[in-house]
């Protein structure tokens, strides 16, 4: 368990890069040598949990509940795993690109702390605590670069996502008055034994405040203007790694905590992922920049997230993690991309687009598979021809937006210029390579999922 | 790399279902070897060779030459017709020689996916007609691409590009007509997409090719998703993705009809049948030597391939067969109507695929041993000649200085010779003239109607005169009548493979066996039995030859009396577009467009908004859990008790609720500033008399420093700023929305609030441990021990958000320096 | 009291949303803090037991006050007054950038910015 | 400390300010120590190291009221004490955090282990968790005395080109 040692290193590495000048070139690869371990620790974390099973170790050497539970099960690593895999491209692409503010490099780390930590948290109040880190890393985050418009961002993202962390907190607190406990197993174990309203209208609570962070219809309406707003590698960190705090969540809490909670709401879950896809995709096709068209579509893409967490169960769930990986790394890359120019960056973008559009060897075809699987096993037809003609329609619209943007950026001649330097290009076909290779390789994403979704113990 | 199952790794039904399946399929696959004469019974070195040599030498092509083109663009052309020819000659090897065989590796074992590859008959059928004429094009192109290029006056480093596409065009069809695994087949399904994709655009700094680009992609892609869709439904339901195994297994039904269905429209899309047809004829924006290809034998032969792959799941539904012959039928008229009345030369040629193809839907939809057969058969004939006139369209464009129109073109006879014989035998096969091998086509063909009984062999007598037609037009057009200015000479690299593929329509006219038995192997993968077939000349007057003459006949009737019909068939090309798919296309994509912008107006674009659009959703999905859970509890609120000891904390709620109601009146900063510390203060008498002294002193320190820091904020800001937003902004209108929207969320956190609050609390509690713990920790303050001990981590999150907060202020306000 | 807590906790949460509805960078500070504060007074009150300090020595047989939602107030609003004052530099800042704590002003130079963008237009 | 500037207002300022400043002078040392002791005293009484770290930063805040921002910053020293305070802060804390996993132990295993001895000096008691209320302390005492300098440094600046009379009415 001294891995954890590992994880923590991006906190000893964010104090010591909050004194220094991130704008220097070694103060930028100290960050990225530091993150780099740390995503080395949660890689190894990961290796170790899904060959043994779940870790957990309870801090102060107390009982469970007493002391903070830490659990590090399959859920929690992946989502570790992708999120610091993230934070690390657009930190190393930033770096590459060159630092224009001290803290920039110290933040990026505390996020990634914050987001490790919530992901491997088994207690609630200590999810909001990193939930927290998080979420003041990214509103300084967002103003990175300092200029109008990201001030004006960083102004409305905070805010907003403000109001969403105070629901959390007041949800958290629900739970504990409830239940007695603050360990989120031994929550899902007590809220059995309450009566429903209460606990319902506490994952009601629960349920907006993720809402809020995942940008989801009709919580979304700061996303377009902060992801436009902010830098490209800011945007590519909020939308590939900050907002997977709000599936994460969603999965967590809906599939394991408040299971009978998100049956009863299973149907408002459906109709705000319809929503969300819907709306989503068609404010994305007119837009005419592409940071704008890929942030509508993140909304749109979110929603997909949540049908496949309604629809629940082990081939939901599965459906939710596939999704949701494949979207943050998607996300990220067309997020960086929007920053690059130069003829390789078309190839990066297509290939995102591609696997946005669900257009396969490029990874994106296993979420829209695995929805349909997930929409196809319902039980009632009515129910099942209703998410495939959703997930279709959805689809054909990004088809739609995607490709429009991309033929515009890159074909008609509006991202000419000078090419980006091929060391920041680079980092996006890394990228791009990684989602081919999901494509090509299935297993490792399914399989993933599939453990993942057997943590959680909704409808299994 | 990890291991898959663990522990709480439960397997489904279906799981166990998908395994049990596999196992059928071993047993399924050794009896159909059996059954087939053509292939060896059992897995041996040669016939995993057999396999797996044409699959990689066509798939490891594209990268090759794309890599040798980035080194040196001239080493493209050789290294492109290099890797087609060795790929060409795999296919042949591993079909003629080796007899085929088939490899099967697991892929992704999670959802019982196999990298399954035969190289059966269907399959040898298609990946020869890919490498074959990709070998022709790639080498037409060779000489093609650089007077293209020269045209348009773009550098030569844009061939590589080309010849990569073209290539990879080339693999992802071997690979797709090998494919068993249905994942398999949509993965190389789209990427011929996306290989056409990149062709149509090729020149892509002309809208209309961008334009078109988009069009098929949008069309053959989302159709796709279809074939997804068919993939995943049957996976659902049997547990597997191997088509042998689901041709086995599936049961006839709705069920199975509507994934059949789902399969077959992606196939149909990508045929370009009626009413997909519209994107074909725009894909001509690409180069010549593409058209060639995509029309003969890639992207739109792909899709009959498909029909004919999953035909024996489509043939278990009449009603999916009847489908097809309507849409075949539809196809075949509306392709050859718009083919007699196009001037472009690509254009007709474009129109007159659709029309072909819309012959071996019609086969399909007719059913039977003969009309699965005359379907791959078909496919063989269409393919030779078509590639060939459309390289011929391209050399007479390229010889007449670049001129596209047919009512510009003419006489070219005398100048070229060889291209007009050539040529005309391809014409002549496609018209289905003796001794050609197009005249076998059209006797499966007619045959497979006899078969099916009337009225189908008049329909086809319809079809196959509309092709006699459009043809002798394009080759008269071309070749006969008055010269019209210079003809310039071609070059024998774009010669011979027109030559080649003329002469091989002639050969398959004398040699048929071959085609035939080839034929007999891929109709038998379609329909899943054997398909006997027997094309020869009988000089006698059975059915089919009577269609056959009537054909001809009929068909000069029709060229002589062109006056008659020709204003009719403008008329039709008119109201197609005027009332076409082409025109839904154009209409949904820019009403989509319009749409967006439209909604994209009513977009939430203040703070204010953005806040409301979260109260609002939040007080209904509060109100929405009540009404759902609440009926069927009792009792959810109580009020509670109060006590005489409780009144110093009433004293203080009340100030602070009042102080913050309060602190929404004042207009100046400063007195605001002053209702919110009263508010927070009392606040802090709360927290006391809640018993929590330690809490109590925070609260005031915290008030102390947040007075402190937003006074310091206002006396940074001139008065100026802050008096006119004083005055500024609030009208009664804003004013009243907000009390409303601060009424309303006042009204559902107090619902939410005193439904939780009400609950009685629950017995046992983390809470008590702590305090019977707390002296094991060394301490007397239970608060100070959870806050550094029992919940220690908490602490250090609280502090780094501090942290952060003040590298967010200094990042903010004095340039992220903290001194 | 459980009504008049909640009553309390509503007002002090709907205060803070009518705060949010304005047009002023510091009424939105001073709103959020109200919710904060809202919130904190709901941890507090969500306590499972009311009684005295919890404090050793414990007067024997009497209730002591829940430590452990003591424990999470201090840390919410440690947590919240962090981020409040973080809200406030951003304020600041945004004020020196339009010289007007107006968030009208803001959102009109947002829409101006965006009927740049949205002039030309063409789908591929 | 050397003779205060007087301010430019009117000579009942001057005397206010006067007063100010010794009554600053006279509180500076006794606030620290009341932050310090309710540090010390945090295990046994009401109070910890984030208390400790409020009051001591108003200490000093009360003589950046007192002295005006330059001069107290520059007597005082407190130029580099925000960034020590966040850095050795946090690090203090983490190490009480970290390093019992690097003995084997969860994380935030204090010691002397639960139940057994501690040297007690009067009421405070040597273990860990003192180290990290430490921790807490600085932090937090960085934090404060940082926001206050920096909001007082974007004072200063904001003010330097100003007239006399706003710069009276910016303080």
């Amino acid at each position: 368990m001294s891995l954890v040692f590992l994880i923590g290193l991006s906190w000893f590495f964010a104090v010591i890069l909050g004194v220094l000048d991130g704008r220097r070139r070694w103060v930028g690869w100290l960050s990225v040598a530091g993150l780099t371990a740390a995503f080395a620790g949660v890689i190894w974390l990961s290796v170790l949990v899904l060959r043994d099973g779940t870790l957990q170790m309870v801090g102060g050497d107390w009982a469970p509940g007493v002391g903070i539970v830490l659990r590090a099960d399959a859920l929690g690593v992946i989502f570790a795993s992708l999120s610091t895999a993230v934070i690390l491209a657009a930190l190393i692409y930033e770096v590459l690109d060159g630092v224009s503010s001290r803290m920039f490099p110290s933040l990026m780390l505390f996020l990634a702390t914050g987001l490790n930590g919530l992901f491997l948290t088994g207690d609630a109040f200590n999810f909001y605590v990193f939930f927290e880190i998080a979420m003041i890393a990214s509103y300084a985050l967002v103003a990175y670069g300092e200029g109008a418009r990201q001030i004006r961002a960083a102004f409305i993202f905070a805010t907003v996502n403000l109001l969403g962390s105070v629901l959390f907190l007041i949800g958290v607190a629900a739970l504990y008055h409830l239940t007695g406990t603050l360990e989120m197993a031994e929550i899902a174990v007590r809220t059995q034994g309450v009566a429903t309203v209460p606990v319902l209208l506490t994952a009601v609570v629960i349920f907006v405040a993720f809402g809020v962070k995942l940008g989801l219809f009709p919580f979304h309406f700061w996303l377009p203007v902060v992801y436009t707003g902010t830098r490209p590698a800011v945007a590519a960190v909020l939308s590939g790694a900050l907002a997977n705090i709000g599936s994460y969540g969603l999965l967590r809490f809906g599939g394991e905590i408040l299971v009978r909670e998100r049956e009863i709401g299973a149907t408002a879950l459906l109709v705000l992922g319809t929503a969300s896809i819907i709306y989503g995709a068609l404010q994305a096709i007119s837009r005419r920049r592409s940071s704008e068209v890929i942030a509508y579509s993140s909304i749109g893409q979110v929603g997909y997230i949540l049908i496949a967490i309604g629809i629940g169960g082990p081939v939901g769930f599965a459906a939710a993690v596939v999704y949701a990986v494949i979207n943050a790394l998607n996300k990220t890359l067309l997020f960086l991309c929007c920053g690059l120019r130069g003829w390789l960056v078309g190839a990066a973008f297509v290939i995102a687009a591609f696997s946005v559009a669900g257009v396969p060897p490029a990874g994106g075809f296993l979420g829209k598979a695995a929805l349909f699987e997930a929409g196809v096993s319902l039980g009632s037809p009515a129910g099942a021809i209703a998410v495939v003609v959703l997930v279709f329609i959805g689809g054909a619209l990004s088809f739609v937006y995607m490709f429009q943007i991309y033929q515009r950026d890159f074909w008609a001649g509006e991202k000419e210029g000078k090419a980006s330097p091929l060391a920041l290009r680079s980092v996006a076909l890394v990228l791009a390579a990684m989602i081919l290779f999901i494509g090509l390789w299935p297993e490792f994403l399914l399989g993933l999922s599939r453990q993942a979704a057997s943590v959680l113990s909704g409808g299994g | 790399m990890y291991n898959v199952p663990t522990v709480r790794n439960t397997p489904t039904i279906r799981r166990l279902e998908g395994e049990h399946g596999s196992k059928q399929n071993r047993k399924h696959l050794e009896l159909r070897f059996s059954r087939s004469q053509t292939h060896p019974p059992e897995d041996s070195p040669l016939t995993t060779l057999a396999v797996i040599l044409p699959l990689a030498l066509a798939l490891v092509a594209a990268p090759l030459t794309a890599l040798a083109g980035t080194i040196r663009t001239a080493w493209t052309a050789p290294v492109g017709v290099a890797t087609a020819a060795l790929a060409f000659a795999a296919v042949l090897w591993g079909w003629a020689f080796a007899g085929g065989g088939s490899v099967d590796f697991p892929w992704a074992p999670t959802w019982n996916l196999r990298l399954a590859f035969e190289l059966d008959g269907l399959a040898a059928l298609y990946a020869m007609l890919a490498t074959g004429i990709g070998l022709a094009v790639v080498a037409y192109a060779s000489k093609y691409l650089p007077l293209h290029l020269e045209h348009q006056n773009r550098p030569d480093t844009d061939i590589p590009r080309f010849h990569a596409f073209i290539l990879m065009f080339m693999g992802s069809m071997v690979g797709l007509v090998m494919a068993q695994d249905l994942l398999l087949i949509f993965i190389f399904w789209d990427l011929t997409a996306i290989a056409s994709y990149f062709l149509i655009a090729y020149d892509v700094h002309e809208e209309e090719s961008r334009y078109s680009a988009l069009m098929a992609m949008l069309v053959t892609g989302i159709t796709a998703v279809l074939l997804l869709i068919g993939a995943m439904m049957l996976y659902v339901e049997y547990g597997t993705f191997l088509l042998p195994d689901l041709i086995e297994t599936a049961e006839p039904g709705i069920y199975l009809t509507a994934a059949a269905a789902f399969m077959a429209i992606a196939g149909l899309a990508k045929s370009a049948q009626v009413p997909f047809h519209f994107w074909l004829p725009r894909a001509m924006a690409a180069p010549t030597p593409v058209s060639a290809y995509l029309h003969s034998a890639a992207m739109v032969a792909a899709g009959v391939f498909l029909i004919g792959r999953v035909y024996p799941l489509v043939q278990t539904s009449q009603f999916l067969l009847d489908a097809l012959l309507v849409i075949g039928f539809a196809s075949m008229v509306v392709g050859g109507i718009l083919a007699l009345s196009r001037d472009v030369l690509k254009q007709l040629l474009a129109y007159s695929t659709i029309s072909q193809y819309g012959y071996v839907v019609f086969m399909f939809g007719l059913g039977g041993p003969y009309g699965a057969a005359a379907a791959s058969f078909y496919v063989i004939a269409h393919a030779l000649a078509k590639s060939a006139l459309f390289l011929t369209a391209g050399a007479a464009t390229e010889s007449s200085g670049g001129e596209t129109r047919l009512s510009h073109l003419g006489g070219m006879l005398r100048q070229q010779p060889l291209l007009a014989a050539s040529s005309g035998a391809a014409a002549a096969g496609l018209a289905a003239l003796p001794l050609t091998i197009g005249f076998f086509k059209d006797e499966l063909f007619f045959e497979a109607a006899l078969e099916r009984g009337m009225p189908f062999p008049l329909l086809a007598l319809f079809g196959a005169i509309l092709t006699l037609t459009y043809m002798w037009r394009f080759w008269t057009g071309i070749f006969l009548g008055e010269e019209r200015g210079e003809s310039r000479p071609l070059p024998a690299a774009m010669l011979a493979p027109i030559t080649i593929l003329g002469v091989l329509t002639i050969v398959g006219g004398i040699f048929v066996a071959p085609f035939a038995s080839l034929t007999e192997a891929a109709g038998m993968v379609s329909f899943n039995a054997e398909t006997p077939i027997s094309p020869a000349y009988h000089l006698d007057l059975r059915p089919v030859n009577l269609l056959a003459l009537a054909t001809f006949g009929l068909g000069a009737l029709v060229i002589i009396s062109r006056p008659l019909w020709a204003g009719a068939a403008g008329v039709f090309s008119r109201i197609g577009e005027v009332l076409g798919p082409q025109r839904w296309y154009d209409f949904s994509l820019t009403g989509l467009n319009k749409f967006s912008d439209r909604i994209h107006w009513l977009e939430v674009d203040t703070l204010r908004s953005r806040i409301v659009a979260i109260l609002i959703p939040l007080g209904i999905l509060v109100g929405a859990g009540l009404l759902v859970a609440a009926p069927a509890e009792a009792g959810i609120y109580s009020v509670g008790t109060v006590e005489s000891a409780d009144i110093p904390l009433i004293v203080a709620l009340v100030l602070t609720a009042v102080a913050a109601v309060a602190a929404t009146v004042p207009r100046n900063h400063l007195t605001l500033v002053l209702v919110l510390s009263a508010s927070g203060f009392s606040l802090t008498a709360v927290y006391a008399f809640f018993g929590g002294p330690d809490v109590a002193l925070v609260a005031v320190l915290v008030e102390t420093i947040l007075t402190i820091l937003l006074l310091a904020v206002l006396a940074l800001m001139p008065s100026a700023v802050l008096k006119r937003s004083e005055t500024h902004g609030s009208t009664p209108g804003t004013k009243r929305r907000a009390y409303i929207v601060g009424g309303a969320s006042a009204v559902v956190a107090f619902l939410g609030v005193w439904g939780a609050l009400s609950r009685p609390t629950p017995e046992e509690s983390v809470a008590a441990q702590h305090i019977e713990l707390a002296p094991d920790a060394h301490a007397n303050d239970i608060v100070t021990v959870i806050l550094a001990d029992f919940r220690g981590l908490d602490t250090l999150g609280e502090i780094t958000v501090v942290g952060i907060a003040l590298l967010g202020i200094a990042a903010l306000l004095s340039r992220g320096r903290l001194w | 009291m459980t009504l008049l807590l909640s009553l309390a906790i509503a007002m002090l949460f709907g205060a803070g949303a009518t705060l949010l509805m304005k047009s002023d960078l510091i009424r939105i500070v001073v709103g959020m803090v109200l919710i904060s504060n809202a919130a904190n007074l709901f941890i507090m009150a969500s306590g499972l037991s009311r009684g005295f300090a919890p404090l050793y020595p414990l007067p024997e047989g009497a209730l002591v006050s829940d430590p452990l939602v003591q424990a999470m107030t201090l840390t919410a609003i440690v947590i919240g007054f962090s981020i409040t004052a973080l809200l406030l530099a951003i304020a600041y800042r945004a004020y020196l950038d339009l010289d007007s704590v107006e968030l009208d002003e803001l959102e009109e130079a947002e829409e101006r910015e965006e009927s740049e963008q949205e002039k030309e237009w063409r789908p591929f | 400390m050397t003779e205060p500037k007087t301010g430019s207002g009117a000579k009942g300022g001057a005397t206010m300010t006067v007063m100010t400043q010794t009554i600053a002078r006279i509180l500076f040392l006794p606030a620290l120590m009341t932050g310090i002791a309710v540090l010390i005293k945090g295990y046994a009484d009401v109070g910890d190291g984030f208390n400790a770290g409020v009051i001591a930063g108003l200490a000093f805040l009360l003589q950046y009221v007192a002295f005006g921002y330059e001069e107290a910053r520059e007597k005082l020293r407190t130029k580099y004490l925000p960034a020590i305070g966040f850095c050795g802060g946090l690090l203090l804390a983490l190490l009480t955090a970290f390093v019992p996993l690097l003995l084997g132990k969860p994380i935030f295993t204090h010691s002397p282990a639960p139940g057994a001895e501690v040297i007690h000096i009067g009421t405070f008691e040597l273990i860990t968790a003192v180290a990290f209320d430490v921790g807490v302390f600085l932090m937090v005492f960085g934090f404060a005395l940082g926001a206050i300098d920096i909001v007082a440094r974007a004072t200063s600046r904001n003010h330097a080109g100003g007239s006399a009379e706003e710069r009276e009415a910016g303080t």
